[in-house]
């Protein structure tokens, strides 16, 4: 990836109308900076690898194995996972396979919604290289050209066991402060954002902040 | 509103009172089903055939080289690499695995933030699950392919033996559909066939009925088709991936079905006989299948070829040395007359040496191809062979090929294994004789066609494993023979090559014969090449050992045939032949060092 | 109410006391629920770990100030609340802000969290915090008649609007307790109750599956944070308030979590029975059999009570 | 009924019925020209019994030019599906409507407008996207389409692989020289 | 017979316009809602779809009938197996094989578990989406226990590839029917818990008696099948109106109602889920225990389908499910389109039946209407 340097300056938010500019801000998106005091850091990051909020949204056929995963079988809320509605709430996004253009949209728009620090998990073949669907019209093959991407669990479809075993991997990911794919976000928005309006080709959605 | 309805829903709190239903540690207690799809193993039975890349939908399968892997006949050396970028896990690569070496485990874990690292060779990789005892495995009732040859139509022994008519009676069309649709086009064959034909190709051709495209692609390697389609030793089919299961394409029946569908008049039309004169001459000495093969791809690139053959007529071991059950004369002459056909000049009875000088042809033409062939039988090397009713294989079938009665008599021995000895033998048999043969080693150890051996004792020729010549003597009729053999034992070669056989001295038979036909192989005879050229050759075992496109030290000398090569039939002299065509192109374009 | 700085440094610590304890009940219910449904649930400590979370969550987005208010507002109405409950009867330490009247004081202020909270979900500009918020409000105005319809027939049958007073008059054996003396408005204010505590039947605000979560949708970070702390608190404050009303009060704080405890049971028991009326269900129910009960509850006063 | 060819051919006497062709006993296929298929598809449903419409949908013959719509009907009391095939031309594809035939024909009329381009006046919310959303290229059913193309040109594959044909590789590894010219024989 | 929904002007500001999806909780799968509102009522009602289009049909036109076989059961992602027998059955007809006997029970026993999977699925589901989660968090765990099953019978969880044309991929494992009775023991005394919680609910009840009545003219103009076909007073059910594999061989009973509205599906749906385990058990007493379970196929690499077309149906739990296919005697076939329940069920019933009701209603609605989005956009 060769990935442009953060820019700076107003965001264009040129998908959308005059008036509707004005309802959404054009403010870039900062990246966080870590706690100044290391240990403060290290127990807070140990705090979110221990209350992991998905955001319930199931983007592909993946999410048939958070119907298990979230139930009495496996009771994932043991780990400290649970699931919100709304992306505000959310701290991990799982991309539940294949991601279609139109929901990809929705994708990123919720993903924007949500606060950092944020992970994305991806589930199953489809967003690593396309799997059952590499040569679809309509599904992404490689989705860390629009997202960033923490953790990828494949299969097709990833038991509910291995979802659990990529909650502790994220869980270890974060609290050793690496789960940083918020960040690359932000400082390669160009990137990031140009991938998305090329596939994208009806973009009337603000640029970043919702 | 009924108080049921408002009582009953508290039923639920029951529940708290029970075990919950939680796995307590679902990721260690829960390994995959003995049957589970998980991630891919493969053993070393692999042989890199790509038939799994071939049926994976999702591209997610690729043919790779591994470093290390020994290299040994049918195996590319490639192996699968999986993408688990790509993979369902639908294991149609394992259904369809035609050695059955790959297998998924029951392990399903891979979890990474590396979205470039999901890939793997299967087999070859150290991964996690490699020691995995579980996990699917197709099940023996279940099948992806067909494992049984489509059976040819054959003579029944008694019809066979009782003359000379071909005793396979070749595909039908939609026989050959059939056996055709059983390729899985992996193209493992086409390294192993001397010639390298293009087989998955031609095959395809056969599946779709299009048996002109078929011929095309014949004739790019193989000018002998319709002899090849008969007799060829197919070596192909001996790593056939098809065989590992269950039986190998029969490849050779399957370009049989192409030829026989194509009558010869339509050749010219079909494969052109358009040649464009470069101007250049080129001989060729032996009509044989490796001579006539050079003299084929040499016209096709415009150079005069003249031809000189020994005999009255070409083909020369498939004339003299098979027999016509198996490749009957007009089939050879479809071959020979297209070759002919294209404006190479034949020279008849012409034998070098005898009738002509070498150093005349040497002079005469650009570039000369010798493919002599074996035609002097080996001797026995035991007591009394000179003996008048010792015949030759050779001479034997010679004679019936050339119309004449070798006059075996009603008893005949046949000494050896090969083709040779079993032609012999089944030619005499059609000729009315009992007939006996004699190997030193066992019935499979054999060198001639399983198949051969198979119709041999089908059409009554006893065969008499480990049986060793000792001696021949004078029978009390002048007109019969007696050999003395013994048996044989079989004892274990210290240094692993196979087993020898060791005379018993205490089981000796003898037994009296109307002739002995011994068959054991045959020699060269490369005297007609004076002796200031020989130095400048290379020779072992007085045969040729030819350098690259079968040159030899005598710059325009190229050689090939049985003559040149070890493997002694057919497919191999056409290759050399083809070969050298090749090389003598390129030496006579300049574009050949040394 | 002589020493006003020891007095507020009490609150804190009651304040403290409560809201963790509040935490810690959700947290316990959260593994009551989950053994109903078969399962083993969140760890007892998870709610304080997301607290924290959301307070460690880094960015935020404001909608504007109200937005900002509102969970200021709310976490002000359940500190009021508690402000005007006596934790423990008889407790210096414990007994808070307790006057003649504050029952009154911490009526209002459990409404007053609600309307802060309506007004901030507003602004948030979320269609489903909107009907979130028009669902609470409507809901909450319903069962708050069977609520006040409670209080004013406990009111009579104390004659006193202190709650220290009504807690005192209760003591002297199980006997005394309100449930006990007038079991209708009991049974009225524990209906109301069942509302106020948002399990089923009666969680159409928050309803997950309708309208996702309904007011906060919006809410996040330590907005949220502060959101669950005023849970905490409120729950807490709510508890003890109709344990002082209703069930004698506690002078001890082994009393204080087994009662706290087995009130709040009595939502989950039925919460976990039930699926969730719609709002004009809701509203219908509460507005019918409760409000009646609570009616007759005054006229049992009038009439029984207080011959 | 017990007889569908017999149904068919009483309802050929006003109709221009061809390639009547049964199935199965209880499935049938017959085609009518564009011009009289929306009137034999309501008197089938009004007077045979063809009260159920089991899909509507395209099938591209681009050989031919033509797109053949399948209007599959089911008739509950004969237990018996009935096939209805209409020729279209390609180029200019447009159907009559039958969305106040049944509901869910206005789906299936959306449907066939976004994959095919085939239009249906009056079919309510027909240009509205169904399946896609900011769709740049022709219509992805149309066999002209090339999905796996489009795919790769779009979205990309990850690097990282490559396949080698096992022929091919013994060929290098093993018998390099024998092939290095193009052959004589045949073409 | 389409009569849109009147007008509406949005801009008067009596109406607010809200989206539910595409995480909507009334299915399983991505599909979103447009809802104009006033007040609580739903005044209009959009369906969206195409969040989980793949274009199958397109996919499947380019690869080999072989290599659809994978490909198909991905359409429908809760219930796959429908697709892999419709698939298998729609090639045998047109190649004319035949699949035995055997293959046929063990496709029969494995459509029927899916069925009751995708009911308990269901189950959970129609509770959630009134706020009884409790009964959802036990119906998928009890969904699991039968995926427990699957997966040692087929080697998967979810995409079970096991129906091949031509037959099944192999026997049913050692002492499967042991575990299979046991499973359908718990499962039927989770359905009497359920009957008790769930259906014997007063709440339950208040929400969904008269909710989306579907009146008996109603049902062929949408093109309604399956149990909401049957809950409106049909006794039409493709297992016993045109039976396939071995159906006929098997005792069950046709569930119909007649108040047609979200209680009366339910109540269907759940009495079927008791004459499913009353049919699996019946597989199991008569599974055949020896012979062949794969037809004798072709070298499947370049298996060529002779020219034809044809339709196939069968019953799955939504209503009818079809495959439609036309070949031209090449290795891949022309065209396939798959008809699934959910495409009028989810889109032109829905939107008429959301009008009018209740915004709180929707979500219960969407789920008594039973529908998976992935066989609508495919």
């Amino acid at each position: 990836m060769d990935m442009q340097k953060y820019a700076l300056g107003p965001l264009p938010n040129d998908g959308l109308s005059a008036e509707d500019r004005d309802l959404f801000s054009d403010a870039r998106p900062v990246p966080y900076e870590p706690y100044p005091v290391a240990v403060v850091e290290k127990f807070v990051n140990w705090v979110r690898a221990n209350s992991l909020w998905l955001l319930a949204f199931g983007t592909g056929c993946g999410a048939i194995e958070l119907n298990p995963l979230m139930t009495a079988r496996f009771d994932a809320y043991r780990m400290g996972v649970q699931m919100r509605p709304t992306p505000r709430q959310s701290s991990v996004f799982i991309i539940g396979g294949y991601a279609s253009v139109k929901t990809l949209k929705r994708i990123i728009r919720s993903y924007e919604q949500m606060q950092g620090p944020k992970f994305v998990v991806c589930l199953g073949i489809c967003p690593i290289n396309g799997g059952m669907y590499w040569d679809s019209y309509n599904t992404l093959n490689k989705f860390d050209e629009y997202l960033p991407v923490d953790l990828y669990i494949t299969g097709c479809m990833p038991r509910p066991e291995v979802l659990m075993a990529g909650v502790l991997e994220l869980k270890k990911k974060i609290k050793e402060g690496r789960a940083d794919g918020a960040n690359r976000y932000i400082e390669n928005f160009e990137w990031y954002k140009a991938n998305q309006k090329r596939v994208i080709k009806d973009w009337n959605m603000p640029d970043y902040n919702w | 509103m009924s108080l049921k309805d408002l009582i009953s829903p508290f039923y639920v709190w029951q529940r708290a009172f029970e075990k919950p239903y939680t796995q307590k540690r679902p990721i260690e207690d829960r390994p995959g089903a003995p049957r589970y799809r998980g991630f891919h193993m493969n053993s070393e039975e692999c042989i890199g055939c790509g038939t799994c890349e071939s049926i994976c939908q999702n591209h997610a399968i690729d043919m790779v080289p591994v470093e290390g892997l020994e290299q040994r006949a049918g195996d590319s050396g490639l192996r699968p690499r999986f993408d688990y970028g790509r993979c369902c896990w639908c294991a149609l690569c394992v259904d369809i695995c035609t050695t059955r070496s790959l297998h998924l485990s029951n392990h399903y874990a891979w979890v990474t933030e590396d979205p470039d690292a999901f890939h793997f060779t299967a087999g070859t990789d150290a991964m996690p699950w490699n020691q995995n005892s579980l996990g699917y495995r197709r099940d023996d009732d279940y099948h992806l392919l067909v494992h049984d040859r489509v059976e040819m139509q054959a003579l029944s022994a008694e019809e066979s033996v009782a003359g000379f008519d071909e005793v396979m009676r070749g595909y039908t069309e939609e026989e050959a559909v059939l056996e055709a649709d059983r390729c899985v086009e992996c193209g493992i064959c086409v390294a192993t066939c001397p010639a390298h034909m293009a087989i998955p190709d031609y095959i395809r051709t056969v599946r779709k009925g299009d048996y002109e495209a078929g011929l095309r692609l014949l004739y790019e390697t193989n000018p002998f088709s319709s002899t090849c389609g008969r007799i060829c030793t197919h070596r192909c089919e001996t790593v056939c991936v098809m065989g590992y299961q269950g039986d190998p394409i029969a490849i050779r029946w399957l370009k049989r079905a192409i030829v026989d569908r194509v009558p010869q008049e339509k050749y010219r039309e079909i494969l052109g006989d358009e040649v464009e004169e470069n101007g250049k001459t080129v001989g060729v000495i032996g009509a044989g299948p490796g001579g006539m093969s050079a003299a084929y791809y040499l016209r096709r690139q415009g150079y005069a070829v003249t031809v000189y053959e020994a005999q009255a007529r070409a083909g020369g071991m498939l004339r003299y040395g098979v027999p016509s059950y198996r490749l009957p004369d007009n089939q050879l002459d479809k071959d020979l007359e297209y070759i002919r056909s294209l404006g190479v000049e034949m020279r008849f009875n012409t034998q070098v040496g005898r009738d002509i000088p070498f150093t005349q042809l040497l002079d005469e033409h650009d570039a000369l191809f010798l493919a002599v062939g074996l035609n002097q039988p080996s001797a026995l090397r035991i007591a009394g062979e000179e003996h008048p009713r010792v015949l030759s294989g050779l001479r034997v079938l010679d004679d019936v090929a050339s119309g004449k009665d070798p006059g075996v008599g009603k008893r005949v021995a046949v000494i050896g294994g090969g083709n040779v000895a079993m032609d012999a033998a089944r030619v005499s048999r059609r000729l009315g004789a009992e007939v006996d043969v004699l190997y030193r080693r066992r019935i499979e150890d054999m060198p001639a066609d399983p198949e051969e051996i198979r119709e041999s004792q089908a059409e009554g020729c006893t065969l008499v494993p480990q049986a060793i010549p000792v001696e021949i003597r004078n029978a009390s009729d002048s007109n019969q023979v007696t050999i003395v053999w013994g048996e044989a034992e079989m004892v274990a070669d210290d240094k692993g090559g196979r087993p020898r056989p060791v005379l018993q001295e205490d089981r000796m038979h003898e037994e009296t014969y109307d002739c002995i036909i011994a068959a054991i192989g045959q020699g060269g005879q490369i005297d007609f090449i004076p002796a200031e050229f020989r130095d400048r050759i290379e020779f072992k075992w007085n045969k040729f050992v030819p350098g690259d496109y079968q040159q030899t030290g005598l710059e325009k000398l190229f050689v090939g045939g049985d003559i040149a090569n070890s493997r002694a039939d057919a497919i191999s002299a056409i290759e050399d032949g083809h070969h050298a065509a090749r090389g003598i192109h390129r030496f006579l374009s300049g574009a050949l060092d040394g | 109410m002589q020493n006003w700085p020891s007095q507020i440094g009490y609150f804190m610590l009651n304040l403290t006391i409560v809201g963790l304890y509040g935490m810690l009940l959700s947290g316990i219910v959260a593994r009551t629920l989950a053994k109903v449904q078969g399962r083993i649930g969140i760890p007892l400590y998870q709610p304080f770990l997301d607290l924290a979370k959301n307070l460690g969550k880094r960015t935020a987005v404001s909608h504007g100030v109200m937005f900002y208010l509102g969970p200021v507002f709310r976490l002000a109405g359940g500190i009021g609340t508690l402000a005007f409950v006596p934790v423990l009867y008889g407790s210096e330490i414990f007994g808070n802000f307790s006057m003649a009247g504050d029952l009154l004081l911490a009526m209002y202020f459990m409404f007053f969290g609600q309307l802060g909270m309506a007004l901030g979900a507003g602004e948030s500009g979320h269609p489903f915090s909107a009907i979130g918020i028009a669902r609470g409000l409507g809901q909450m105005t319903a069962y708050e008649v069977p609520f006040a319809l409670a209080i004013i027939a406990i009111v009579v049958q104390y004659d006193t609007l202190s709650i220290t007073e009504i807690v005192a008059a209760q003591q002297g054996g199980i006997g005394n307790w309100t449930v006990f003396t007038n079991p209708l408005a009991v049974i009225a204010a524990m209906i109301a109750f069942l509302g106020m505590t948002a399990y089923p039947p009666f969680d159409v605000v928050m309803a997950p599956n309708e309208i996702p979560i309904g007011p906060p949708t919006e809410y996040h970070s330590s907005y949220l944070a502060m959101m669950t702390m005023n849970q905490a608190v409120f729950a807490g404050a709510k508890l003890i308030l109709f344990m002082a009303l209703f069930f004698g009060g506690a002078t001890n704080l082994v009393e204080l979590v087994i009662k706290t405890w087995a009130i709040y049971m009595v939502a989950v028991v039925v919460g976990a029975a039930f699926p969730r009326f719609r709002v004009d269900q809701s509203i219908r129910f509460f507005l019918r059999y409760p409000t009646l009960i609570g009616i007759a509850a005054i006229a049992y006063t009038q009439a029984v009570l207080l011959p | 009924m017990a007889n569908a060819i017999q149904l068919l051919a009483d309802f050929g006497r006003n109709f221009t019925l061809s390639d009547i062709r049964e199935q199965r006993v209880d499935l049938a296929f017959c085609k009518a020209p564009k011009e009289q298929a929306v009137r034999l598809i309501r008197e089938l449903r009004d007077d045979a019994g063809y009260t159920h419409l089991v899909f509507l949908t395209n099938t591209d013959y681009i050989e031919q030019g033509i797109f053949t719509l399948t209007y599959m009907l089911h008739n509950y009391d004969a237990r018996h599906t009935l096939g209805v095939h209409v020729d279209l031309d390609r180029n200019a594809a447009e159907m009559e409507s039958i969305h106040n035939l049944w509901a869910q024909a206005a789906t299936y009329q959306r449907e066939l407008r976004e994959m095919y381009g085939i239009r249906f006046p009056g079919s309510p919310r027909l240009d509205e996207d169904f399946c896609l959303e900011g769709w740049d290229q022709i219509p992805p059913m149309l066999k002209e389409f090339d999905t796996a193309a489009f795919s790769l040109e779009r979205f990309h594959s990850r690097e990282g692989r490559g396949s080698v044909d096992p022929s091919e590789h013994m060929k290098t590894l093993l018998y390099p020289t024998h092939s290095d010219e193009p052959s004589s024989g045949g073409s | 017979m389409f009569e849109p929904n009147p007008p509406i002007d949005l801009s008067s500001g009596k109406y607010l316009k809200l989206w539910q999806g595409p995480q909507h909780p009334g299915i399983t799968g991505n599909m979103s809602l447009e809802l104009i509102t006033r007040g609580d009522e739903v005044v209009d009602c959009k369906t969206h779809v195409g969040y989980l289009h793949r274009g199958f049909e397109k996919l499947m036109e380019r690869r080999t009938f072989i290599q659809n076989f994978p490909v198909v059961c991905r359409i429908a992602v809760p219930e796959p197996t429908f697709n892999e027998y419709l698939y298998a059955a729609v090639v045998e007809e047109l190649t004319g094989i035949e699949s035995p006997p055997r293959a046929e029970w063990i496709r029969t026993l494995n459509l029927e578990l899916m069925r009751l999977a995708s009911y308990l699925m269901w189950l959970g589901g129609i509770g959630a989406a009134f706020g009884q989660s409790t009964v959802y968090q036990w119906t998928v765990t009890h969904r699991d226990y039968i995926l427990d099953l699957f997966e040692e019978m087929t080697g998967a969880r979810i995409y079970h590839m096991y129906i091949v044309p031509g037959g099944v991929r192999g026997r049913l494992p050692e002492g499967f029917e042991d575990r299979c009775r046991d499973v359908l023991n718990r499962v039927e005394k989770l359905l009497h818990d359920v009957e008790k919680v769930l259906f014997n609910n007063v709440v339950f009840k208040t929400r969904t008696k008269g909710l989306g009545h579907i009146p008996k003219e109603m049902v062929d103009p949408y093109g309604i099948t399956g149990p909401n076909q049957r809950a409106a007073g049909f006794s039409r059910d493709l297992r016993k109106d045109a039976p396939y594999l071995v159906y006929d061989q098997l005792e069950f009973d046709l569930i119909t109602a007649t108040e047609s509205d979200t209680y009366a599906r339910s109540w269907v749906r759940y009495l079927e889920m008791h004459e499913g385990i009353r049919m699996l058990r019946q597989c199991l007493d008569r599974m055949p225990q020896d012979g062949p379970f794969q037809a004798k196929m072709p070298n499947v690499l370049h298996w060529e389908v002779p020219a034809g077309e044809t339709y196939i149906k069968a019953e799955c739990t939504r209503g009818e499910y079809g495959y439609y296919m036309v070949t031209d005697g090449s290795e891949y076939l022309r065209r396939v389109h798959v008809r699934g329940p959910s495409y009028t069920h989810a889109i032109a019933l829905m939107e008429k039946l959301a009008v009018g009701t209740n915004i709180a209603d929707i979500a219960g609605l969407m789920v008594s209407l039973h529908t998976y989005p992935p066989e609508i956009e495919r």
